[in-house]
């Protein structure tokens, strides 16, 4: 089968104490797959495992592997990154511009002309719902935008770079009806070409965009494996 | 002193004669006689602060000036020598083997003052001349101007690439040694032993304690303790000690001469 | 669900903690910043007034020479520029890489210890510095450009570079640590490149800070005496006059003006007089080149986040390899202040190996060189923990005062004026200190003027740091914090100064170790080379002995080769002494830097 | 009448471009006032007026009174914040401990025994729902809590201050079901004694809790002041 990232028994510890899992799931290509749980399930945690970016102190162990390669815990690297992109549930604006930020990853990643990347830059602010916004203020700070217009230009940023699978962390928490459905329209296209792994605390989103459901319950006591059909 | 109460004796001055009475202050302690000694300024600070009375007792490697006497009317200096220090003009042994070991007064300038810019001019190998000179104010550098210019005054230095100036014994003679061609002043007791280094006669004199003594050596300089007026007290019994004999056998490991030495 | 609470709201009338200490404290270190300024500006200006200086001379003419009444300046001023421009050239690049590979790079482990050997490398007190230049720099001058001694300019930049490496070094890693992780999660997890991550995301956030650390490094290049002192040549009047004469110019001797200031003619020149007057005027001389430069490093620092950035980064075909050579060049970077550490505690070791006995630390000096060097270590311990518990409210206050409240205008201004005090040739300070203390309020020789001559040596590197710390702060701490009703004065207390807290203490070790070995400013105000008990008995007419004062006295003139050992390895012990003083106030730090802030 | 706050003709702006506003409102005694709008209408730019904590460069014009005294811009002070306290959309955690951060403002505003303010900070994180997943690690850091704990926490905080009027910019935007419910709970129960304005893209949410809606449009064209009875 065709999976681009599998999990087996992952498992993250702050030194002895688990904090999440054992967990196990695979990723299958197009596919869009929920992760619930409660807050402080580890949801967060597992995500960032998944792309080898545990904060110090955590250690993870079982098997990861992203398009059949294996994945040692402290082994990945920026080829790993590009290949799964993960948008963080806080949204991090850098300094400079607004357009600065959306061009962010592109600028390193993507060879091309100063044209292709501003137009791949406006296309992926326009599916996160942001490019009316914005796109009479591109210069100005990006710090000046509200907690939802930031939330929208992680996610458009990271869109932008096209990523064979995208791990987004709660990506419509901060937004209005319409601006989520935007959002959610823009996921649910993706289907069919990229994988997605969503993490969100609302059933009924989960209900509309995803394939199947991975269940995360928090402390040790963690479901081995629940997953639910949905869709 | 105001009487009564122990009160320390206070000594600043000349870091060339710091350490010796340092020594001696350790010595005295034994007898209950509490002195310190501090370095700030070198012999200017030391008559300047002896002027205005902040302490007892001046180290000077150089007598008191008439302009220091005339900038301190009511300070009575009197000067007691404990020792002699000889300043050589030194030269590396490459260029004494070549030939310089005499120097005239002429030469010297002619070297110091940057005229004389290879060593072939005076006898010498053909190699560059480099002139180590030391800081104005210190007792080495105004010996040397008096013996070039008397009471006349020292020009400009040299707008000569190979020339710097030094400070410290210890550096003049760590960078004489390293600076092929190197001339510079320094006390000829840091460089007995030395074998790259060479101290040349000047008119034909040698450094030695006889032509020290007799006063034929044109470069010598006599190290003093200075009082404000005649010692007493504490003060006397200080200097008694740096004159006696185990006073004056604390010179010899710092490199200098002592009064019986020079003939005093 | 029962809601059994006290009923009472919160009093604000009668705040618990309210904390308004806050704002005398921080205004006394802005005072404390004036005072040294306008003390050592009153210094200068009254000497300049007590002779006619001929200004248009001063600047223009490159003579210098006393005896014949011709006082020019220019040649020192070409020195300085010179000196502290092959400095930087050399140490911000090199120090700003090995900051990043600490920062960035190795696990934090390696990391920490490294942080701290770099720590330890600016507590060498720098006549160690300077012999070691003397060993080891020179020659390597003599023998590549040809020229006989090495004596010269580009030795003096050298040795200055190494000296303010560890300083900005460590300056630059707490700005680099301060970065919140997440900044840092976020680029990476768009595929980024570690070198990629650190360009765009780490280096403009830490921006403020490290450009702290640059000014502090070019304070010390420019005040620093000794050192440069034995390197330099310090031959007056030389300037070139075409671009070869420039070039040669680098490896022939010369003069700077702090050198000239930090020589002996202050002393010779009198109180007054011409010759005074000139000495003064070049002491103003410098402070306003210090001011210039900190002016001119700080320019541009106005286009923060709004302004477009003028060069975008550009996509290579060579990401990985460029990612792995430039991560390589980084660690290289460490290997330099890495050797350096090695070597010159090698030297130290084996030339100071006195100091691995333990009857040297605890026996007291026996005359000039016998003994140990008890009381000097007593001495050194008291001055450097009088000066630390004056200078750390002061210039943690200062700085706060800085980073918070001045207006972008004001705080370029009072920025400057802080690297000014911090640039001051230290001898400046010793005798502007002994005219207010000794001569004016009629102390004598005491460790409290002492400690106090120090302040001022210290008081910048505390106040910097932090203040760059402070401008460094996200704003939505602030509004966190104030939203829940505190006062500012409790904000300050509760929030700005934990988080800064750790910034201020690298500043203040760095400034500590400076002034651990520190010599000019005691030998007129403080120490005495022997015969003072071992504790003070008094505050102002009680000297003490130090161990910078001693190593300076014994390495100038003493023939002895007793007197040298001695030498050595008091500055051992001064090393190994800063070692544990730093230790331990690293490890405080370690544990606030633990607890980074996050949104 | 008892207005808690009031705001007439209440507008923020960047310079001379109007960023939020004209609008005027105001909030009586011991109700709950709901404050919506889509992504970047100035919702939290609101709340921040309030309380006179605008971002620099910002200024606010229009006429604002807290229990009756007129707060002129710039002037807001300790006093103000502590009757009206803000509980911002980003939560934030200080150094130091999960109990430090919970104690952390009690400890600048109430005097009381130590006894008392653990107590208070208890119960505030019992309301908050987070008091059973943090009993335990008290004395951790209070960086390892998830998004969704931060939130909490943030929330808890403000509670125990019990202030006169609670401005929550999004209180429950990271938080899974049962969470919000608790926190629903908490603030449902503070109707009739606290005055609540509570930003919240979930109109449900604002039709559970609320008796009235300000709406908010977002550029210039902002509705003068449009108010939906609910509840
Ligand atoms: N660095 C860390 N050290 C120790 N514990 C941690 C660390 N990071 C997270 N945790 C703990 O691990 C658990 C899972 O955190 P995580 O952020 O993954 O939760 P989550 O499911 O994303 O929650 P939320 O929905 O609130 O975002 C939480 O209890 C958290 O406190
Ligand atoms: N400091 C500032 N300078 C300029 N514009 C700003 C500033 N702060 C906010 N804005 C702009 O004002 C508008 C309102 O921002 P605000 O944060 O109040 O929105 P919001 O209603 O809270 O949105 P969200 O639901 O996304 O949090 C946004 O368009 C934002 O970009
Ligand atoms: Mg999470
Ligand atoms: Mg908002």
């Amino acid at each position: 089968m065709d999976h681009v990232i599998s999990a087996r028994d992952l498992r993250v510890r702050d030194r002895a104490k688990t904090l999440v899992g054992p967990v196990t799931f695979s990723l299958e290509h197009g596919s869009t797959t929920g992760l619930c749980g409660p807050s402080g399930a580890g949801k967060s945690t597992v995500l960032r495992a998944l792309v080898d970016l545990l904060p110090a102190g955590l250690t993870r162990d079982g098997e990861l592997e992203v398009q059949g390669r294996p994945i040692a815990p402290g082994k990945g690297d920026a080829d790993l990154r590009t290949k799964v992109v993960l948008v963080p549930q806080t949204p991090v604006v850098f300094g400079g511009s607004i357009l600065d930020n959306a061009l962010f990853g592109l600028r390193h990643l993507l060879r091309a002309s100063r044209e292709v990347m501003l137009e791949r830059a406006e296309q992926a602010l326009l599916e996160a719902g942001l490019w009316q916004e914005v796109k009479d203020r591109l210069g100005e700070s990006a710090q000046t935008l509200s907690a939802g217009q930031r939330q929208r230009l992680c996610l458009g940023r990271a869109l932008a770079l096209e990523p064979a699978a995208l791990l987004l962390d709660e990506p419509t928490s901060a937004l209005d009806e319409r601006s989520r459905d935007t959002v959610e329209e823009s996921v649910a296209a993706l289907r069919g070409r990229r994988t997605v792994l969503l993490v969100s605390h609302d059933p009924a989103q989960v209900e509309r965009l995803c394939d199947r459901t991975v269940l995360l319950r928090p402390p040790a006591a963690v479901e081995p494996l629940a997953v639910a059909a949905a869709s | 002193d105001t009487g009564g109460g122990k009160k320390t004796l206070q000594a600043s001055g000349s870091t060339t004669v710091a350490p010796v009475a340092a020594d001696a202050a350790e010595a005295l302690k034994a007898e209950g006689l509490d002195i310190t000694v501090a370095t700030q300024g070198g012999s200017a600070g030391g008559i300047s602060q002896l002027a205005a009375g902040q302490i007892e007792v001046a180290l000077s490697s150089k007598p008191v000036s008439d302009e220091d006497r005339a900038a301190s009317p009511k300070t009575d200096f009197v000067e007691t020598q404990i020792g002699s220090d000889a300043v050589g003009v030194i030269v590396t042994k490459e260029v004494a083997d070549a030939g310089v070991t005499d120097l005239s007064k002429d030469e010297v300038r002619g070297l110091f003052e940057g005229e004389i810019t290879n060593w072939s001019k005076v006898g010498g190998p053909d190699m560059e001349v480099f002139v180590y000179d030391k800081e104005p104010g210190r007792g080495t550098r105004e010996v040397l101007d008096k013996f070039v210019y008397g009471d006349g005054k020292p020009p400009a230095p040299p707008n000569s690439p190979n020339f710097a100036i030094v400070g410290g014994n210890l550096e003049t003679r760590n960078k004489l040694e390293s600076t092929p061609g190197a001339v510079g002043p320094l006390s000829t007791g840091f460089v007995d032993g030395r074998d790259k280094l060479a101290v040349v006669t000047l008119e034909g004199i040698a450094p030695s304690a006889e032509n020290v003594a007799n006063g034929t050596y044109p470069m010598s300089r006599p190290l003093y303790v200075i009082t404000d007026g005649k010692p007493k007290g504490d003060t006397k019994k200080f200097i008694d000690y740096l004159l006696s004999d185990e006073g004056q056998a604390l010179l010899a490991p710092h490199g200098y001469l002592t009064l019986e030495q020079i003939g005093l | 669900m029962t809601r059994v609470r006290p009923p009472a709201a919160p009093d604000v009338l009668k705040r618990p903690r309210p904390s308004r200490w806050v704002w005398p404290w921080m205004l006394a270190g802005a005072v404390s910043l004036g005072a040294v300024l306008l003390a050592l500006l009153g210094y200068l200006g009254s000497g300049v007034a007590g002779g006619e200086v001929a200004w248009g001379e001063l600047l223009t003419e490159s003579m210098w020479n006393p005896s014949g009444g011709v006082f020019g300046g220019l040649a020192m001023i070409y020195g300085s520029a010179v000196v502290c421009l092959i400095a930087l050239v050399l140490a911000v690049p090199v120090s700003w890489a090995a900051a990043v590979a600490v920062s960035e790079y190795l696990p934090p482990r390696v990391a920490g210890i490294l942080r701290t050997s770099v720590e330890l490398l600016a507590a060498v007190p720098s006549i160690v510095y300077g012999l070691i230049g003397i060993m080891v720099v020179r020659p390597l001058i003599a023998g590549a450009a040809g020229v006989p001694g090495g004596d010269s300019l580009l030795a003096a930049g050298l040795v200055l570079a190494v000296m303010i490496m560890p300083t900005m070094v460590a300056v630059s890693v707490d700005a680099l640590a301060a970065v919140p992780g997440r900044y840092r999660e976020a680029a990476y997890a768009m595929g980024l490149t570690r070198r990629e991550v650190v360009r765009s995301a780490v280096l403009p956030l830490a921006r403020s800070g490290m450009r702290a650390a640059v000014l502090l490094g070019l304070a010390r290049a420019l005040g620093e005496a000794i050192a440069v002192f034995l390197v330099v040549g310090r031959a007056d009047g030389r300037l070139p006059g075409s671009f070869g004469e420039l070039l040669d110019s680098l490896v022939r001797p010369g003069q700077t003006l702090t050198t000239k200031l930090a020589g002996p003619e202050p002393v010779l020149a009198g109180t007054s007089g011409p010759w005074f007057a000139a000495v003064c005027a070049l002491g103003l001389v410098l402070l306003a080149l210090v001011a210039l430069a900190t002016v001119w490093g700080n320019r541009g620092g106005g286009r923060k986040a709004t302004g477009g950035r003028s060069r975008h980064p550009q996509a290579g075909r060579m990401r990985v390899p460029l990612d792995r050579a430039v991560g390589g060049l980084r660690i290289a970077a460490l290997l330099l202040p890495g050797a350096l550490l090695v070597g010159m505690l090698g030297i130290l070791a084996v030339r100071g190996s006195s100091a691995f006995t333990p009857s040297f630390w605890v026996t007291p000096a026996t005359g000039a060189a016998g003994g140990g060097v008890s009381d000097q270590i007593l001495g050194t311990l008291l001055l450097v923990v009088t000066t630390g518990l004056i200078s750390l409210p002061l210039g943690f206050g200062a700085g706060i005062l800085l980073g918070l409240y001045a207006k972008a205008r004001t705080a370029k201004v009072l920025q400057t004026l802080t690297v000014v005090v911090g640039g001051t040739p230290t001898i400046l300070l010793g005798l502007a200190g002994f005219v207010i203390f000794c001569t004016l309020m009629g102390w004598g020789r005491s460790w409290l003027a002492g400690a106090l001559v120090l302040v001022p040596v210290v008081v910048p590197m505390v106040a910097l740091p932090t203040c760059g710390r402070v401008r460094s702060m996200p704003p939505e701490t602030t509004e966190a914090a104030l939203a829940l009703g505190l006062s500012r004065a409790q904000y300050v207390r509760s929030v700005v100064v934990p988080y800064t807290w750790p910034a201020t203490l690298t500043g203040l070790l760095l400034g500590l170790a400076r002034a651990a070995g520190e010599t000019a400013p005691l030998l007129f105000t403080a120490t005495v080379f022997f015969g003072a008990p071992a504790l003070p008995d008094g505050v102002v007419e009680a000297p003490v002995q130090a161990l910078p004062t001693h190593i300076f006295t014994l390495s100038q003139d003493s023939g002895d080769p007793q007197a040298v050992a001695q030498a050595w390895g008091s500055a051992m012990v001064l090393v190994l002494i800063t070692a544990v003083l730093l230790s331990a106030a690293v490890a405080l730090r370690n544990r606030f830097e633990g607890e980074r802030w996050t949104t």
